[in-house]
């Protein structure tokens, strides 16, 4: 797990997702990519550790916060991007845009804009398994603001209840919107409250892709082995506003610079260079490689075809000639 | 509470059983739909059935009583008081590819998972482009007339069935409690079943192993030629027997059951009014925005030139529905109340 | 706390909850009463023993299970009993029954019949009080089913973060319906888990009225005194059905009977005997006071008259003569 | 996001301002909302604005920005995620006395207060005889238009017109963005206000310190002779575009803004109809089941004989909200719907 080619493959995973959100800023600023935009950038160790833990067969559910999660997961740029342009070609057809990006067949189920309501669909995708005794287990990520919400605590319970294969990343970035966790908390260590609903839970350093690793690999393996639930807290940070609309009024500026000195991909990448050189050399071509990766998808999302106003009502309902 | 008594029900099975086929059986709504979910879970093996007090206590209405003895405790979950986790858990369920039938005690407190329902079961085929199938079946009870309150009889159908994305149904016959849930499990997508708490005594037949009933049409319950009486669910009774008395008093109504009601079978309704010239739309909803106003308004736009009176509507008051039985009788429709306005309809 | 006068009193408060309820079971059967009824019998030690501790200011909210609430909290038993069958003189006009008791003169704010749904209500009813520095205080009571309710999640945390004047009284009775509080809860110690949220919580004989007046005191000065929410886990037993409803399958006779022998109105009745003659007396005389006002109660309702059909309309919006 | 641009908007005060009277002020709906607010505050110590982001972050869309500066976070109060509770404390506090607004960031997010709103704040007063009242006020926006895909864009006014127990208003102009909240501040009962969120950046004029505005009636934006245009909220704007090419193509349309959903002023609607026996009604909720259905049902019942054409109906296609421009812009009514429809009607 921590020899080089592994960890390097862990920074080429961070930098996509860096470099393609970067690139999507650019595209909002031109309104090539529309709605509300929620960049993952700082957070990328979450996202990407915890899927290096996972297997394909196992099932992502997660935020309006999602690139990385959907890209850590394997989605291509050139779905994700298309998807951002609202193309046929996007892994959700256009129909959904930044924060609906679905793949169900690497189990990518979204892509959800109710904060807290991806939880629940998470159980029941983890009940299925349980009841049909597959081995795979499901992962849901959510904030530290979504832990407010009575959904959290619904399906907290009844995962610990029935013993779940679940896996509960909650990525503590210290804020909900404008909102920060003391106001959002009374008691804001959340892996000591997940605790008490019986299940094994701890934090970790989100800023540190081995140990996000390390703490998902303990989980998932346990999971996996039929200890049920287990739930991990990230703490992590947003280096960006909450959205393209966010004038970001509530943080201070030396908050967010201090996190950034914890930025999780030169901190790999530092790391890469002193396990041996030639680690620049590393970084170069990992930079060209994941430069070229978006600059196709942005490619194919410009020339990919619009849906067709005619099929507006497709997918709404399933066609009579599908059966269940 | 399941114990059969003699029939009172003006309801037939609606699909005539051939003079060789097996005998019909006389039971319960109650009993139908008990059945119905045994068959479907011995059927198949993907079914299960959760939501609060469905195994050890045997259903808040006796519905599922018996079940966790013959499926066990993992197929007739009982969930703790949780309705948004386990009707999410539920559609999470139906999307790894089990078939789902959650139970939700009544429509009152399907509120508590309503982001469920509408946000992901009705949205997220469409949000996936089309990757992602709901075949989920919420089963839940509706309506008034046992002096519960406010918070225990609402009707809220009409919300349902203004969501797309979901399939709405309201077996409001023995045959149909037996049928449709078969119907319901074999749809791709979310079903929402209502039942009416004032049906579960309902005496009637079906056939010894009836198939799944569609859950796409209406159906003509009593052929008329004066007035068309559309409804579903809890009011069917109340409308047939309204129909008795205008019988006697020489006016001859049609009884059409909705039964789906979303997508609306309209043209059955069309198919009706067109041979009867007047409509009265009966539900126990309340009237403002109530499914009747959208049965109303699509009649006058399928059907305007041929109608030789305004569609009149026969729901509840609109009004929290109180507790004492006076209030509560005159709150919700009664067949007298349609009587009335079929008369004047076609006066 | 402790005198005599005062523990009197406290069992004739038992005496005429646990009367009028028995009454209301024959009621029911004669088919007077109607709806759905949940019985308290057995659990009177809770609500005597909070409302014990609460002063007249304070606000109540409570349960479809709410008789005894409504009776400890001073409400008359022919209001309640006129509201039982549905009559005009009812403290609900009627037009609520046995799950919805209101006074708002007695601030007692329902009669709540869908689980958990009283647990916002009370904290905005404290919050009121918090903002305009007001001394009293909310107390709201709810079963171990509302704990797994998403409702309770967000009260607790939002009391606790906002140090509302909130007092949560969960009523342990180890079942929600059928489900027993293992079917319920992966961990079931409650108070355990109310403290996770940031507040003061415990756990107290509910079969022992001064137990629970003792930790109501407690918690209720603390409150007062400005330290925020408590929470009061009452471990206690419905000695009869869920409801007029249940058959009450999924509980073992012996269980049953062996929290009978823990009735808490006999065991006062007991303690008083040992503090001193003549005790037999007092209950003999009790019970004569209550049979009187039960009959009292039941005279008054059966005479009473209905709200006329014309009113069918009234309470649902305000008048317009009425302003805010 | 609160800059004044030049003005563009078609509506005008629909109070006339005396030639003496205050200087109109030039503001956009978001401002006009804002200091709605504002003046409530300052009057009446009982107010106070409560929601997810109202205070440091200034309003997800920006239109509490500023105040809590000025109110202090006491009074403008950030809340957790956790819908179910503070709009339950917002009832709790409303009937302690208090005059709560409460505001949930969009309609769909509502859905988790559902149960609050309905089993609580609408029913309790029946509930209670009528002791017990809840003086609340639940700000909340609504609509499609800007890509936020389906779980942001849900229009779901005709859920709540169907509610009794609550009023629910739909300010459509700039000076009932500043006038109808201080009205549902002075009314007793709980009143739910839809802000489209395509309207917040519309401009127009406003006296210096406005009053209350009714919030019962609804109000004739345009004249017209031919056809009645009934709508409501963000289709304001559209409608009365259409209303403009109408006139181009010689075709006088009145143009009716509803203002109040529930109760709904129907006598408006029927005193526009008689004048121009045709009516088209226009809204971006979907169209099976939405508020059009109801008020084309109640033209039915009290015009019947005066229509000469069916109501029309422009309403969302039923589909959940797609992302993409052109899809998003082909569900929602456009104002080429309008006239189309409109056209057809008078035909
Ligand atoms: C139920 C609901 N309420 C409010 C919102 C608006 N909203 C979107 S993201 C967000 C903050 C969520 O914070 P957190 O869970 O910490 O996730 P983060 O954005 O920090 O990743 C809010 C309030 C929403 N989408 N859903
Ligand atoms: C939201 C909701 N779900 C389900 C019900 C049906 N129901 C009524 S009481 C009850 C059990 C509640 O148990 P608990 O909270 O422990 O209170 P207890 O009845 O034991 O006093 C249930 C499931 C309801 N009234 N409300
Ligand atoms: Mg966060
Ligand atoms: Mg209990």
């Amino acid at each position: 797990m921590d020899d080089r080619e592994h960890l390097r493959d862990l920074l080429g995973r961070m930098l996509l997702i860096r470099r393609f959100e970067e690139r999507c800023v650019e595209l909002y600023s031109a309104a090539r990519i529309r709605g509300f935009v929620h960049l993952y950038i700082g957070e990328e160790a979450v996202a990407v550790g915890v899927n290096a833990a996972l297997g394909p067969d196992d099932a992502v559910v997660a935020t309006y916060r999602e690139h990385g999660h959907a890209l850590a997961k394997g989605l291509t740029p050139e779905s994700v991007m298309a998807e951002m342009f609202g193309k046929v070609t996007g892994c959700s057809r256009g129909r959904g845009g930044s924060m609906h990006l679905f793949d169900a067949e690497r189990r990518f189920y979204g892509g959800n804009a109710v904060v807290g309501a991806g939880l629940p669909l998470a159980a029941g995708l983890a009940l299925a398994d349980k009841m049909r005794g597959e081995e795979r287990i499901t992962c849901c990520f959510f904030g530290d603001g979504a832990f407010a919400e009575g959904e959290f605590h619904e399906t907290a319970n009844l995962a610990a209840l029935w013993g779940l294969p679940l896996l509960l990343v909650c990525e503590n970035n210290l804020y909900a919107m404008g909102t920060s966790l003391s106001h959002e908390h009374a008691q804001t260590d959340l892996a000591m409250r997940a605790a008490s609903y019986g299940m094994a839970a701890w934090a970790v350093d989100g800023m540190d892709v081995s140990a996000v690793e390390t703490a998902a690999r303990r989980a998932v393996s346990a999971i996996r082995a039929g200890d049920g639930p287990h739930f991990l807290e990230a703490r992590t940070y947003r280096f960006r506003a909450h959205s393209m609309y966010d004038p970001d009024r509530y943080r201070e500026k030396e908050e967010v610079e201090w996190w950034k000195t914890r930025d999780p991909i030169p901190a790999l990448a530092a790391r890469l260079q002193r396990m041996g050189s030639p680690a620049d050399a590393d970084t170069v071509e990992l930079e060209e490689q994941v430069a070229r990766q978006v600059d196709a998808a942005v490619r194919a999302a410009e020339e990919a075809p619009e849906e067709p106003v005619a099929d507006l009502l497709r997918f709404v309902t399933t066609p009579p000639e599908v059966k269940a | 509470m399941t114990g059969r008594k003699p029939a009172r029900s003006a309801t037939k099975p609606a699909r005539g059983q051939p003079e060789d086929g097996p005998e019909p059986v006389r039971t319960t709504y109650r009993e139908a739909m008990r059945e119905a979910m045994r068959e479907a879970m011995r059927r198949d093996d993907r079914v299960f059935l959760m939501g609060e007090d469905v195994a050890a206590y045997g259903g808040c209405f006796g519905v599922s009583l018996g079940l966790v003895e013959e499926f066990g405790a993992e197929r007739v979950r009982d969930t703790p008081l949780s309705e948004s986790a386990f009707v999410g858990a539920g559609i999470g369920a139906a999307i790894a590819g089990m078939r789902p039938i959650v139970e939700i005690m009544t429509v009152n407190f399907s509120l508590l998972a309503m982001d469920q329902i509408l946000n992901t079961a009705a949205a997220i085929q469409h949000m996936s482009g089309g990757q992602v199938r709901v075949p989920l079946v919420i089963r839940t009870t509706t309506g008034a007339g046992r002096q519960l309150g406010a918070q225990h009889s609402h009707s809220l159908e009409t919300w349902f069935a203004h969501i797309p994305g979901l399939r709405v149904v309201a077996p409001a016959t023995v045959d149909d409690a037996r049928g449709m849930l078969a119907g319901a499990l074999d749809c791709p997508d979310p079903v929402v079943v209502f039942e009416h708490t004032g049906l579960y005594g309902l005496q009637g037949t079906v056939g010894d192993a009836p198939d799944a009933a569609d859950i796409d049409t209406a159906r003509v319950r009593r052929r008329g030629s004066d007035v068309s009486l559309v409804t579903y669910g809890g009011c069917l009774p109340r409308t047939l027997a309204a129909a008795d008395t205008l019988a006697d008093e020489g006016i001859s109504a049609e009884v059409l059951d909705l039964r789906t009601l979303r997508p609306l079978d309209f043209s059955a309704v069309a198919a009706s009014v067109s041979r009867t010239h007047h409509a009265v739309v009966v539900e126990e909803a309340w009237r403002s925005g109530g499914l009747a106003a959208e049965v109303a308004a699509r009649i006058m736009e399928s059907s305007f030139y041929e109608l030789d009176a305004p569609v009149a509507r026969v729901c509840a008051a609109e009004v929290p529905i109180p507790y004492a039985h006076q209030l509560e009788q005159a709150a919700i429709p009664q067949a007298a109340d349609v009587v009335a306005a079929a008369r004047q309809a076609v006066d």
